[in-house]
């Protein structure tokens, strides 16, 4: 889970991690009184989980509070990539000398935490990492013995930093690792990590990615569920779903298969609507409620289901399909795959309900892509 | 001779006394694995279709020295323990199959299991099945039938779906591990492509991949770099994904430069390996091999 | 480093191991205010490190207030096993319906932290080790991992303990184990564990030994060095000293050559008055301060000083002896074995100042053995 | 042979620039230790007596990949992360010299070398030294001469102290190691006493304990057990120590029920194993046995 760059914040700020003074506001009201709070400059920034946002004008220098406020009064409501801006966020302004890069991942090849470092910063270290790989250190870091004083001196040499600098590198990435470990981040990220004319170094930008399944760790971060598209209703059901351009909406059990099923629909020519995976042992119900979900969503003009019966059963699928079908499907057509326990079953309740049910994958899929030419 | 399960697998199953644990005990017997016991804290003493059950892996062991491979399927906030507790009992496979695993809890008991020289597969996985040997997870077994294709996948239902095209179309697997849909996994596709080419019986394998990280490229290298001796079929699942979306799967997603499905493609087409479009040209490309 | 009994009490609240009540008194002024601060039954305790204070009169019970106070008075000042009582603890008096035992040491043969628990407390655990072993469950901790979840149910479940007990056990040894870790302990125990009346598990004492090695993590716990004894004034000086009750004050390089040069004068019919390690490489002034030491002592009446010459000198070594010899020397006897680097030149310097050098260390410690007869 | 130690070590030091790290590494260079390269950081780019000073262990390894071992010589609160740096970077063994290392800072990297396949010996420890080949470590060479007695030790001087009463008598050592004065070590006396065991060259073995927990017995133990094929003459320090009292070494305290002189002799003596009273009569007993 993206955390917001005002929430990495206040972490870097628990965690001993230099950050500029700032606020966050969520009205006009609030922006002007904010403002008024920060002396000189004050760079103002919108609240998004988007990449890119400075470059789509999220990201802005005023040089009153007045200017400030004007600003954020502009941003609040309004959207960035397609995501609405509902919170802003105040920094007093950081002069520059030089940026730096320091990030903590999840290397999933080494099993293990890896911290990235350069001496480059502000630009995007995947990209700087393929065009001068030369200029970004990876370090392992063992997942049992923690981050080394060791590996800590070589990523502040690799750096370029001694002295002062490196003492304040130093510890901030101990820091930067001990949050990592305890927050159980996917990502920990400072970029940039800037030198400042009198030799302090500063974290300007945050990126922190929490890892979902380690939430009940970490109560403060768990979101409520709200908003009504698509994705946030499968949530509030207790499933995974992603919401596609498409029109044939697209129901699997399993990740992997659901992603195919998708592949399969657009090789077919067809355009996916979704990802919802229903997830292994799913009753009547549950299917019931995914495919109403999907039935009732203006974009979908045929539901396909596709089920591989292992601890799921069949029946309850076609039971679930049938239910929400009858219930909210004019006007949608409906196909359905489904193999393995109770597909007997299922299949005859399918029949007795006008759906005709497949055994191949790649002609139901076939069949959903024509349904909607 | 098959892989990491055999006829001398001998299964502990953690979290045995709750639903999930008992329903695939159950099936697991039935498929014929020899599931010698069972664990669940505080439950010591009660029974499990046959199967006993005993407060502590080190009871278990001790009562039954011929464990071998544990199966864990208890809740996610406690599989970490329950591997660390298999591990320290001297299991040299752990099959983690529990979902929703916290990465920092796996990277941990991952590293320890190379200390302990011990195998783990998964998290968030389906197991391992040698047909009509040993079943040690939740797949449908008679979908499986023995022969030569080695299956190694990062998904549950899709493989069952390979599986059974492969199955269908006369031939049969050797075994089958699915190495879980989590970012961080034990076994990853280097190391079970290590053991398919080591055993005699695997003679093609399937490798099923996803959008996701990049084990599928660095398989890719290590098949091109080593000169891999048998024949690798590939699958990708999820090229129609969007970028910075979880799909389901921990694992599965387009993010911070790598996991596009275009680049594992390319991987493998590189190391020589045909990647199939459909679950069912992966059965034509593996007779075409 | 031993900690004093409410020392211990202390990091037991710091990390949320549950205590009774208490006061610290250094007086019987403040014996009286604190006295009145605890309702009901007291029991007074005296702040010593010495084994076996209950026995010795160290712990009482009193039933009131001016009892309290009255108790705590003859206590401190007074001696227990040859220790002043310099303060004295008041605890609110724990009804006891059962006493358990647990614990925590460095155990050397496993190279790592042992848990050790018993249903059995207020006993010595290593006697009911020996005695009934049985009863007592020893589990090793990888210090790679920490204390698991596994481990904690198996501690519990011997203790014979469940439902709320087996929560708070649980929790207890999870905080002891942190404590033990954090604070670098070598023993964390608490014994006796009580269970009270109303089904509560409280820590009655508590015995905590810090590891002199780590004190520069745990500056909280550096002692000043005070007192007059000879190994308080070793200390100043920067040697490790132990005094003994002979009259053959020890000079030598190394503890283990020490100690052996101890016993070969015990085996040779004298009584050795210390055990004083110089150290390698000990210079001229570090040789004479450690002579001076002794040879200023009231007990000693021949000091024996041993060096094996390595990193250490023979000639400096000859230098600092024969230096303190002449200064403070008068009335005492000096006998010294060297060998090793600058060993003639050592020799030398000691014939001209009229002291007899030896190459046997056997011979040495008989002469020195004789000359106190 | 001789053991851990011999003409194919060559050094790394640790802590090479400090006072005493120059001082050692160049009695050691003088003996005919092959002394590689060091290891300061920051201090990197300098040299000590002809010997290249690196700023990390990785890129003293790099330059120098045929070093195998290291010797520690940092200050005690740097050790532990020394002793990882040289375990990370491969080194199989690790020689500790530094005095007051935290004990929980020696049991972690104790148990990290265990699963690096690597031996530390120490902390406070004079090293390891198979005369007239190398010595690792801060004793002086002289008084040592190639032989067929291995002695293992907690202690430094009286060490030099027995061994060389073992040299003036005529007869020489294999291998001495000094496995430390503190109360957690690297190799043991059993792991060493194994070592000598399958080592040809040495005949008998010299094992000089102290007061303080209970090595000493376990060796009696072991000794005992395995018929232990070599003659075995012990000695043990601090017989007229009181309880409770440090003597100088950490490890060196009779307490908690534990490490008595007598209950040492006693285990040794029940063994096979000759205890010597001085350091004189180890050699009297060596020579009957």
């Amino acid at each position: 889970m993206k955390l917001y760059e005002y929430e990495g914040r206040e972490l870097f700020r628990r965690y001993g991690i230099p950050v500029a003074d700032s606020v966050v506001v969520e009205s006009v009201d609030e922006a002007r009184r904010a403002a008024e709070s920060l002396p000189g400059k004050v760079v103002v920034k919108a609240q998004v989980l988007v990449a890119g946002r400075g470059r789509a004008g999220g990201v802005k220098v005023a040089e009153t509070a007045v200017q400030a406020a004007e600003l954020a009064g502009r941003m609040l409501g309004s959207e960035i990539k397609g995501e609405k801006v509902e919170k802003v966020l105040f920094t007093a302004y950081t002069e520059i000398v030089k940026e730096l890069y320091l990030g903590i991942i999840v290397d999933r090849f080494k099993k293990a935490p890896q911290v990235i470092a350069s001496a480059e910063g502000g630009v995007e270290i995947e990209e700087l990492a393929r065009t001068s790989p030369e200029h970004v250190l990876k370090v392992e870091v063992n997942p049992l013995l923690g981050l080394t004083d060791y590996q800590v001196r070589r990523v502040v040499r690799f750096m370029g930093l001694d002295g002062g600098l490196a003492d304040q590198a130093g510890r901030i990435l101990r820091n930067l690792y001990r949050l990592f470990v305890e927050v159980d981040c996917e990502l920990a990220e400072i970029n940039p990590l800037a030198i400042t004319p009198d030799n302090k170094l500063v974290a300007v930008d945050s990126k922190v990615i929490v890892d979902e399944n380690a939430l009940f760790r970490h109560r403060e971060f768990v979101r409520p569920s709200e908003g009504t598209g698509l994705e946030e209703e499968a949530r509030k059901l207790g499933f995974t779903a992603v919401e596609l351009d498409g029109d044939v909406g697209i129901i699997g059990n399993g990740a992997g298969l659901t992603m195919a099923t998708m592949d399969m629909v657009k090789l077919k020519g067809g355009r996916p609507a979704n990802f919802l995976d229903v997830g292994g042992g799913a009753a009547e119900d549950v299917v019931e409620k995914a495919s109403r979900l999907l039935l009732t969503h203006p974009r979908v003009k045929v539901l396909f289901v596709n089920i591989l019966g292992g601890i799921t059963r069949c029946d309850e699928v076609a039971r679930g399909v049938v239910s929400a079908y009858k219930a909210v499907g004019a006007g949608k057509k409906i196909v359905v795959r489904m193999m393995g326990t109770n597909e007997e079953e299922g299949k005859r309740i399918l029949r007795e309900n006008g759906i005709l049910p497949y055994d191949s994958m790649e002609e139901a899929a076939e069949t959903a892509a024509k349904l909607v030419r | 001779m098959a892989i990491l399960v055999d006829e001398k697998t001998k299964v502990l199953v953690q979290g045995v006394t709750g639903r999930q644990g008992m329903f695939h005990t159950r099936s697991m017997i039935k498929y014929g694995t020899q599931v010698v016991a069972g664990v669940t804290p505080g439950k010591g003493g009660q029974r499990v279709d046959g199967v006993p059950v005993y407060d502590s892996v080190a009871e278990a062991v001790e009562k039954h020295p011929e464990i071998n491979t544990s199966m864990v399927m208890v809740p996610a906030p406690y599989a970490a323990d329950a591997v660390l507790e298999s591990l320290d009992a001297g299991l040299r496979l752990v099959v983690v199959i529990t979902e929703h695993v916290p990465v920092h809890d796996a990277m941990k008991f991952i590293r320890y299991s190379s200390y302990r020289n011990a195998h783990i597969v998964g998290p968030n996985c389906p197991g391992v099945i040698t047909p009509e040997a040993s079943k040690v997870g939740i797949m449908p077994g008679h979908i499986f039938k023995r022969g030569s294709v080695g299956i190694v996948s990062r998904s549950g239902t899709l493989t069952y779906e390979i599986a059974y095209a492969i199955t269908s179309s006369g031939m049969g697997q050797s075994t089958c591990v699915g190495i879980g849909g989590d970012p961080v996994v034990g076994l990853d596709f280097i190391e079970v492509l290590e053991m398919f080419r080591r055993d005699a019986e695997t003679e093609k394998v399937v490798l099923i991949g996803e959008i996701g990280g990049d084990l599928e490229e660095r398989a890719a290298e290590y098949i091109r770099k080593t000169g891999y001796p048998k024949p690798v079929v590939g699958y990708i699942a999820g090229r129609t994904a969007p970028p910075e979306k979880r799909m389901g799967h921990a694992g599965a997603i387009i993010s911070l430069g790598a996991g596009d499905p275009d680049s594992k493609v390319r991987a493998l087409n590189e190391a020589g390996v045909s990647v199939a479009s459909t679950p069912n040209e992966v059965v034509k490309l593996l007779k075409a091999v």
